[in-house]
């Protein structure tokens, strides 16, 4: 079973949709608690049986598809891509947890089932096509959720979701199709294996050209400024539900494929392009940190929060050292747990008063402190503070940079600086102050079932921030070696001495091992 | 004085005949039964035509295993072509008849089926079709076109109402305009060839070099227009949004397959070879019209506020985007122009199946067409299986995978990448994108709206098993496509490599 | 003065020429039909003009059966007409517009 | 010279005719026009020593053709004056006139060929007919038969599409409506 | 001795947990009492830890690793030293005083449990601060210190003015730990590694640009939480949290966080005098500039944080002039009489229900004894006078820069010695002789609770007997900080510059009893003085405030609308609907190709083939032309 654990993490959600089909409508949730239960603790398992001192891919699956076309069905995992699957299965387990949705609980759940698997199978796939398959079939379940438990521009902000990812990772598929095609024209076969188109070295220019078809998409994705607009609208209209999936994970799928294959594919073209993806980074972190301070809706100033903390992923997984893509990883996991949380605890206010407008409140603080506390928590580690998850990454990401350039780090760290503006701000139109809306008198504080997904994450939030190296560990192994292969790949002497030979410092790493 | 001539028989190769003869057998044995005993009902008609079709099928099964053996057959005079690409598309039109003729089975009546004539056409029909792309004779092409569309014509306007008769007369107009230069077009190929024969006059051209561009150029340009009218490339395409609105909706999902691949085989035959022989002006063409078609086509599409309209104009879009195998003229190409037929034929006529299962008589109050996307609303609250298949159709027809058209355009962009159109892979996949903000558009009618008030009834009001077979069919095409592309394509690879193309 | 081969050609493009004219003028759906027949038999002149300056039977062949093909041309056309006419009382191609976009 | 003479009398009178067909208002002009121009395509063909192609020429199209069109005339009761609402008919011409403009400046330019070869070269020995007809039986035999399903397609649909039964539709009426006519068609039959 | 350092590190997260437990609920005194218990068990530790660094022992150990990731390794390391154990020490017994007096302070407060678990925290993350061993431990001291400080400045958050401040402490903060934060990368990128004693022996081997560029960003993180020019504004504003926090947090502790920073990197900044000089001379500036603030202010609190500032100048123009056991020494020294006199200060603000104006007050000696002995004494300590703390740790200082030869330094800190001894004596005089002015807003005020103001003796004690651990204190921290020694040698010169401080110092505060100890009115604004330029200037803090309000927090805010109004909605997301909107326009305006006439249809057809056939024709005779 454990040879095969992948395609059951990824098609169990799927199959237990359908399964769901027939559970009548009131033990649906109790059915999707223990389907996204069963899926986490596989996932767990997997995470067990993964090798942490193994930097490759493990659990590999192979099966012909479309042979005739290099077509596989490939799947693996490797310090990478573990802890997004697991981050993934998790986050479906919370969010169906505390779900409040009236409307169509069925519908929603099975919805979300589908989700998961398409989440596994991005971050599972290690053949291109595969990888494609899933990330495009991820964008349909979300637009099911946007678009009919939305707020009242649902149809417009699930559109303009759907069209904007299509368009760039239809681009990004051209990217493939001619990176297969030139990986045709080197060894005479056809294939879509990453891991194979890991071996291929193009000449610059090629590179060049193919990493900005591949970035299109995933800059989109992410997304990254000025492709970032879709953002706001699919997160303002989206059900809680909705956006936290989005948020903690959909989002991830752009960065995680920066370094699953910008990076290692094209490494002499990510240090040509390093610099103004960096500049992009920081119109990323310190523009749409300014936007988020101007919102006026709570929702929107996590949404945004979400881009600027996107941006500082970015500039890590563009630092390209173990220290900076170790982090950037690290803080996809961070991000998510905590953007993720940030959209729950939002849900919670939102439930009680069915307006996301700060303006409306005031004073929640002494009406719910359960509530603030957690937001305050979580907005905290939002702001990076140490011992929060997110600090960790934000460190690595930034530390990582400054090894590439002294100036666009000090600027990239202005995030420091301007997300606490925004966040503290709004926390205190929130929650600070005297109760002036009588509407707000008398509101509850976070039930039980609320508690149930929001606890886990502020463990999660603090465990990791407090002791990371579980994850970062096995991160940092493939990390190396995704970086080795960076710098064996390189051609341009630039790249080579931007890009560390690890293997001239294995002196340092046994050093430290010896701490 | 006339000296007899003799052929062995054995040389005429008469089989090369049967499977179009079993199509016109079939359909002379409905107009017997009918002189011998009228009033049956369309059931039998229905079944009868069924069986032709299969051994029609079985007929080019067994040519398909000959021609893997023997390579391409000749027949009658070398006027009976089978080659790969015949085969393949014989295949494609026969399968994709066969997947319409159930349809008339529906719950409700409507006038054609009351016709025995209607399935004697029908078959007719079909042989026509065949006729057309088994062959490389000018002649036969134009008559086995005639044929086709001559009883095409009559089973629109048999659907009896104003909007069908409407559209029988454009589109019959439209073709006779159409048979018009696609006569023109041969006469200035015999001009400088002095042959009907398309290999023939590739040679002959290829033995002049190309020396009377201008007249070559006159003679593609006509032919470009009456088979861009075929296959509604723009700006031959006008007769298509309003024809398939006039026609039933089964009828205006088979016409937006099995005539197609007829009239893609005959570009391919007559352009390829000019293509590759470097005749720059013929690809400049090609390209702006493919992009134009794709584009201009997906961009109407976007407004139409009739989801039938918007299907055809969808299909005309999908037609350009295959066009360009013919652009590229590589055998991945030309595989992937089959690969895509094949799976659109799937998932386009279940989407067309679609709306003809909840076909009513009278429009709805208010709208002025049979198919408006209001009618769609909330569909998933009132018929959940149907939205789900319908909005499956949907994204498989906007290329998202793993569902069937996606394996298609990947080919094909594939196939334009190979062949260096980076630009024309670009187009295709941004298109693809456009599209998928119509595709969409039904899908939110149907996801994300509520049902309004008075319609629930609408849906599946005229389905019957026989329906629900063919869509669920579909379904299963469209979502497991991803196993069948693998034998597909290396069968279609097979037939296409071995015809030369 | 010879008469060659081109002449035939020019005769027969100029009385497409004339057919197309028809084609796009004509409202009137019956004299519509007059033109598409100018439009075949322009090009029949041409094959047989071909036919004889070559001295091949194909371009015989095809006047043959192009002749066939607008025959039954006439024949599908006209019932077309008839059951329009019946249903409008009119064959005037304006009327025919319940269909647009 | 003769033929030069023939040749242009021919296509001045023909262009003449078609020209009239296209142009005038009046029905039974053009269809005058028409069947005289067919007539004198006919002379071409026979000038061409085609003259199988010209009999047929002036059986299918001045015989059967034109009698059909004689009749769908009097059936659509078009002989009187026909009134066309003309739109933009400076389009109809240019677009025309360019096209033949075009097309004849190709043509002006000689083929050059030393390719052409006849494949069923005209047999100055036999008859036009004789020679025809052996082509046609053997090369032509499978478009010939196609041809005549053309033609029985072409009848089919004729037939009915004009007939009674296209007079009610079935497609627009109700189910309950269609039901009272089977009963009624049944009553019928029953009668006989 | 690894137990009493985690005992010591770890006892008042206990405590803050435990107290967090309860947060929600109404007030229990157990947190209180748990709380305070949990410190003074720290403080044992902390003191048996002293003990056994007297004995020239330090303590390191290794907790478990927090980050390793590349060459990348930082543990959770804690050393005990020389230096780090004053720090504890200092720490302990504050904040031990301080927990004890808040049970009483805070007796009434909704949030008591609340209070216990921030304050506690806040502890724990000073103690990590200062026990950590290297300069990513610093860095989460560092920022846990400001949360906590956030949160307690913040702690009455239905008050406006309270959660502004705290946010903008927070942000402020914020600002110069980006600074350190590129300071640690500098540190890593170049060393290697973050561990004091790996950076610290490897420091002298870097160029000297380098070591520069690393003080400097380290400084500006120190500038932030020191709250030294121009990052001060937040300091003064902090002061709406409640008393107990400013005493702890804003006056002893946290404030000078930036002062240790400087004294544990002593190694980097011996290396670069340069800085140093800046340092001392922003020092120097900061001490006089804040005693001018505190001069005409009439908020009592704010008077002693604009102390608070003027001290940490000095502190910095030691630490800066390379004097870092002589900084750390007024850090110690200044903690326990400033510590004093804020709790002094609540209670006077707790007799006056929240009055802060001591204008207002007046007479209040009588009601207040205890508070009131309290206040001068530390109040003497503050202005210097001997034998009390402050005299040993700052009269140190004004030597120090007259022995580095920096006269005006020295100057500056002299004038502002004067200045420190007026305003301190202007608030004593104002809250506690003089007229009763209080009656006149009929409020009775009465003294603390006794166990407050015994909890307070401690540091009344410390700030008394401070001064005579000197020589202990020195023999102790120059083990590990350069121990040079600061003394006059020319002993007349000495004399006279002791006597004369002195003496200047007396005079001010004599003038100070003079001007304000009969004081019987509540000043309107009308008076002269108060019209004054300069004391309009000093009254608006330079009008620094409102500089960076204009300057600053407005156009951040109107370019942040603007960003999203303007730049985001109108440009950016603009341009993608303006395509998907020009698709769409293309497509309805184009329609009308198909209108539906037949006619129009086959024009069409036609038309596409004239344009093909010009092609051709073009093409043709292009090509014909090539080819002749």
């Amino acid at each position: 079973m454990i040879d095969h654990i992948l395609t059951l993490l990824i098609f169990f959600p799927a199959l237990a949709a359908m399964l769901g089909f027939v559970v009548t409508k009131d033990s649906m949730r109790a059915y999707g608690i223990a389907v996204s239960f069963i899926e986490f603790v596989l996932s767990l398992w997997l995470w067990y049986a993964y090798d942490p001192m193994v930097s490759g891919m493990q659990f590999m699956e192979s099966m012909p598809l479309i042979p005739a076309f290099g077509i596989n069905y490939l799947l693996g995992v490797d310090g990478i891509s573990l802890f997004i699957i697991i981050l993934s299965t998790f986050f479906t387990m919370i969010g169906i947890a505390s779900l409040t949705e009236k409307r169509h609980l069925k519908n929603l759940i099975i919805t979300l089932l589908f989700l998961e698997m398409t989440m596994v199978g991005v971050f599972a796939a290690l053949d291109a096509i595969v990888f494609y398959v899933f990330w495009e079939l991820s964008l349909v379940p979300m637009l099911y959720i946007i678009g009919a438990w939305g707020g009242p521009l649902r149809i417009y902000a699930s559109i303009k979701f759907f069209l904007y990812t299509f368009t760039g990772s239809l681009i990004m598929l051209v990217g493939m199709l001619f990176m297969a095609y030139f990986y045709n024209q080197a060894t005479g076969m056809w294939s879509f294996s990453i891991l194979e188109w890991y071996r291929l070295i193009l000449p610059e220019n090629f590179q060049l050209w193919l990493f900005a078809a591949f970035f299109i998409g995933f800059a989109i994705k992410v997304p990254m400024f000025p492709f970032h607009t879709w953002l706001p609208y699919a997160h303002g209209q989206a059900p809680t539900i909705g956006s936290v999936i989005l948020a903690a994970i959909l989002l991830k799928m752009g960065t995680y494929a920066f370094v699953r294959f910008s990076l290692p594919m094209f490494p002499d073209a990510s240090v040509y392009f390093m610099f103004p993806i960096a500049i992009i980074a920081i119109i990323m972190i310190i523009y749409t940190a300014m936007v988020a301070y101007a919102q006026e809706d709570i929702k929107q100033v996590v949404a945004y929060s979400s881009v600027s903390h996107m941006g500082v992923i970015i500039l890590g997984t563009f630092a390209l050292n173990v220290e900076g893509v170790s982090g950037s990883v690290f803080l996809m996991l961070a991000h998510g747990v905590v953007s993720g949380a940030l959209f729950l605890l939002v849900g919670v206010i939102y439930d009680r008063r069915h307006t996301k407008m700060m303006s409306e409140f005031g004073g929640i603080a002494s009406v719910m402190p359960r509530y603030a506390t957690i937001f305050g928590i979580m907005m905290m580690a939002s702001v990076g503070l140490p011992l929060t998850i997110n600090f960790v990454g934000e460190f690595l990401s930034l530390l990582g940079f400054y090894k590439q350039s002294h100036m666009i780090t000090l600027t990239a760290g202005v995030a420091i600086i301007v997300g606490a503006i925004y966040m503290l701000s709004a926390y205190k139109k929130m929650f600070f102050g005297t109760v002036t809306n009588e509407a707000n008198r008398n509101l509850k504080d976070v039930n039980r079932t609320e508690l149930l997904g929001l606890i886990p994450l502020v463990i999660v939030a603090i465990w990791l921030g407090v002791y990371p190296k579980p994850v970062l560990g096995p991160i940092n192994n493939s990390v190396e070696s995704i970086i080795q292969l960076m710098h064996d790949k390189a051609q341009s002497p630039e790249a080579k001495e931007r890009i560390p030979n690890l293997s001239d410092s294995s002196k340092i790493i046994s050093m430290q091992e010896a701490h | 004085m006339l000296e007899p001539i003799h052929v062995s028989l054995a040389s005429l190769n008469l089989a090369t005949l049967a499977p179009m003869l079993i199509a016109i057998v079939g359909a002379l044995v409905i107009l017997v039964i009918d002189m011998a005993k009228g009033g049956l009902h369309k059931s039998l008609y229905v079944m009868l035509s069924l069986l032709f079709l299969l051994l029609d099928l079985g007929s080019l099964i067994d040519f398909a295993g000959l021609f893997l053996k023997n390579g391409t057959i000749l027949g009658f005079f070398d006027v009976m072509l089978m080659d790969g690409l015949a085969i393949l598309a014989q295949i494609i039109i026969v399968v994709g008849s066969m997947l319409f003729i159930p349809l008339a089975l529906t719950s409700k009546r409507f006038h054609e089926y009351n016709y025995p004539e209607y399935f004697a056409l029908f078959l007719f029909m079909i042989s026509g079709f065949q006729f057309m792309v088994a062959t490389d004779n000018l002649i036969l092409i134009f008559i086995g076109l005639e044929t086709a569309s001559l009883a095409l014509y009559t089973l629109i306007a048999l659907h009896n109402r104003a909007k069908s008769f409407e559209a029988a007369v454009k589109y019959f107009t439209m073709g006779a305009l159409a048979a018009g230069f696609f006569a023109f077009g041969s006469m200035i190929f015999y001009a400088i060839s002095g042959s009907v024969e398309i290999n023939q006059i590739a040679t002959v051209l290829a033995e002049d070099h190309y020396s009377n561009i201008g007249y070559i150029l006159i003679a593609v340009t006509f032919m470009i227009a009456a088979i861009g009218f075929k296959i509604s490339m723009v700006p031959f395409h006008t007769w298509t949004p309003d024809v398939y609105e006039g026609s039933s909706a089964a009828l205006a999902g088979y016409m937006s397959i099995v005539p197609k691949i007829a009239g893609f085989v005959v570009a391919m035959r007559l352009f390829e070879f000019l293509v590759h022989s470097g005749v720059a002006w013929l690809q400049v063409i090609l390209y702006i019209g493919v992009v134009i078609t794709m584009t201009a086509a997906n961009v109407w599409a976007l407004v139409q506020s009739d989801v039938k309209r918007m299907l055809a104009y969808s299909s005309i879009s999908h037609a350009g985007f295959v066009m360009a195998a013919i652009l590229i003229g590589t055998t991945q190409a030309n595989t992937g122009l089959f690969l895509y037929w094949a799976l659109f034929s799937f998932t386009n006529l279940g989407a067309f199946t679609m709306l003809w299962v909840n076909r009513q008589k009278n429009l709805l109050p208010g709208q002025s067409s049979d198919h408006p996307y209001e009618k769609f609303s909330g569909m998933v609250k009132t018929m959940p299986m149907g939205a789900v298949m319908m909005g499956l159709f949907m994204l498989s027809l906007a290329g998202i995978p793993p569902f069937g058209l996606f394996w298609g355009k990947l080919y094909m962009i594939g196939s334009a990448v190979s062949a260096g159109y980076t630009g024309l892979a670009l187009i295709m996949a941004l298109n693809s994108a456009i599209a998928g903000y119509y595709y969409l558009k039904l899908i939110v009618f149907m996801f994300m709206k509520e049902p309004m008030v008075g319609y629930e009834k609408m849906y599946f009001m005229n389905a019957s098993l026989s329906l629900k077979t063919i869509i669920g069919i579909a379904v299963v095409g469209t979502i497991f496509a991803v196993f069948a592309v693998n034998p597909l394509l290396k069968v279609i690879t097979l037939f296409v490599y071995n015809s030369g193309y | 003065m010879e008469i060659t081969l081109t002449h035939y050609l020019v005769l027969s493009s100029i009385l497409f020429a004339i057919g197309l004219i028809g084609i796009m003028r004509r409202k009137n759906l019956l004299m519509l039909f007059f033109a598409t027949e100018i439009l075949l038999n322009a090009t029949n002149i041409g094959f047989a003009a071909i036919s004889h300056y070559i001295g091949d039977l194909s371009g015989q062949m095809f006047a043959f059966f192009i002749i066939a093909i607008a025959a039954s041309e006439v024949a599908i056309g006209l019932g077309l007409l008839i059951v329009w006419y019946k249903r409008t009382g009119k064959i005037d191609l304006d009327q025919m517009n319940s269909m647009r976009g | 010279m003769f033929e030069a003479i023939a040749f242009y009398l021919f296509a001045v009178l023909t262009i003449v005719m078609f020209t009239i067909t296209v142009m005038t208002s009046q029905a039974l002009y053009a269809i005058t026009a028409m069947a005289a121009g067919m007539i004198f395509i006919s002379a071409f063909f026979f000038i061409l020593g085609a003259d199988f192609l010209g009999a047929i020429q002036i059986i299918v199209y001045t015989g059967a053709v034109m009698a059909l069109y004689a009749f769908g005339m009097m059936f659509f009761d078009t002989t009187r004056n026909v009134v066309e609402k003309k739109v933009n008919p400076q389009i109809v011409f240019v677009l025309g006139v360019l096209a033949a403009v075009m097309v004849v400046a190709i043509f002006v330019a000689p083929i050059i060929s030393d390719n052409i070869q006849a494949l069923y070269p005209i047999d100055p020995t036999i008859g036009n007919s004789q020679a025809v007809g052996m082509v046609l039986f053997t090369k032509y035999l499978v478009p010939f038969e196609l041809a005549a399903v053309m033609l029985l397609v072409a009848m089919i649909g004729g037939i009915i599409m004009a007939g009674k039964k296209m007079d009610k539709s079935l497609t627009l009426m109700a189910e309950e409506e269609i039901g009272m006519m089977d009963d009624s068609y049944r009553a019928e039959e029953g009668g006989h | 001795m690894e137990l009493y350092l985690y005992i010591a590190l770890f006892a008042p997260l206990v405590g803050s947990l435990f107290s967090a437990l309860f947060g929600m609920s109404p007030k229990t005194n157990i947190t209180g009492y748990i709380a305070s218990g949990l410190l003074f068990t720290s403080f044992l530790s902390s003191l048996v830890l002293l003990n056994y660094v007297l004995g020239g022992h330090t303590v390191h150990v290794e907790l478990m690793t927090w980050m390793a990731t590349g060459d990348l390794y930082i543990p959770f390391g804690f050393v005990v030293d020389q230096v780090s154990v004053v720090m504890m020490m200092v720490v302990t017994i504050v904040s031990t005083v301080v927990h004890v007096y808040s049970v009483g302070y805070m007796d009434h407060d909704k949030g008591f449990n609340r209070f216990f678990s921030w304050l506690s925290a806040f502890v724990f993350s000073m103690m990590v601060l200062v026990m950590s061993d290297n300069f990513a431990g610093l860095f989460i001291g560092w920022e846990g210190v400001g949360l906590c400080s956030w949160g307690l400045i913040g702690f009455w958050y239905h008050k406006e003015s309270a959660t502004w401040a705290a946010n903008e402490a927070f942000i402020m903060n914020r600002i110069a730990d980006l600074g350190m934060l590129i300071g640690i990368f500098m540190i890593y990128w170049n060393v290697g590694s973050l561990q004091y004693d790996v950076v610290f022996a490897e420091i002298g081997n870097l160029p000297l640009v380098i070591t520069t560029w690393i003080g400097i960003f380290l400084f500006i993180g120190a500038m932030g939480k020191s709250a030294q020019f121009p990052l001060h504004t937040w300091l003064a504003d902090a002061m709406e949290g409640p008393t107990p926090v400013s005493a702890l947090i804003h006056a002893a502790t946290m404030v000078t966080a930036g002062v240790y920073l400087v004294v544990r990197a002593n190694p980097i900044y011996d290396l670069i005098p340069n800085v140093g000089i800046f340092i001392a001379s922003l020092g120097a500036f900061v001490a006089l500039f804040a005693a001018s603030m505190a001069l005409v202010n009439r908020d009592m609190k704010r008077i002693i944080a604009y102390s608070t500032l003027s001290q940490l100048g000095y502190m910095f123009v030691a630490a800066g002039l390379g004097a870092y056991w002589v900084a750390l020494f007024h850090l110690m020294a200044h903690a326990f009489f400033k510590a004093l006199l804020f709790l002094g200060a609540g209670n006077v603000m707790h007799a006056m229900h929240d009055e802060l104006d001591p204008f207002k007050m007046g007479g209040l000696r009588k009601v207040m004894k205890g508070t009131f002995i309290m206040m001068t004494l530390a109040s003497v300590a503050l202005a210097g006078i001997y034998p009390f703390a402050g005299f040993f740790s700052k009269d140190l200082i004004l030597e120090v820069g007259f022995v580095e030869h920096h006269y005006i330094i020295y100057t500056v800190l002299l004038l502002t010695a004067g200045l420190t001894a007026f305003y301190s004596f202007r608030l004593v005089a104002l809250i506690f002789h003089g007229e009763e002015r209080y009656k006149l807003f009929g409020i009775h005020p009465h003294e603390a609770y006794k166990f407050m103001l015994v909890a307070m003796s401690p540091l009344l004690v410390l700030a008394i007997i401070a001064g005579s651990f000197k020589m202990t204190y020195y023999q102790l921290v120059t083990n590990l900080l350069p121990s040079t020694v600061y003394h006059v040698h020319n002993e007349v010169t000495f004399w006279i510059m002791t006597i004369g401080t002195q003496l200047f110092v007396i005079s001010a505060i004599l003038f100070a009893y003079k001007k304000y100890s009969n004081w019987n009115s509540v000043p309107d604004g009308t008076s002269k003085m108060e019209n004054s330029f300069g004391y309009k200037l000093l009254w608006n803090q330079y009008y620094i405030p409102k500089f960076y309000e204009e300057v600053f927090s407005k156009p951040y805010l109107e370019l942040s609308k603007i960003a999203w109004k303007q730049i985001d909605l109108k440009i950016v997301d603009a341009t993608v609907d303006m395509i998907a909107n020009a698709i769409y326009k293309t497509g309805e305006n184009t329609r009308d190709i198909q209108n539906g006439n037949l006619s129009t249809m086959l024009r069409w057809m036609v038309f596409g083939l004239v344009v093909l056939l010009a092609l051709a024709v073009a093409f043709t005779v292009g090509y014909n032309a090539v080819s002749a």
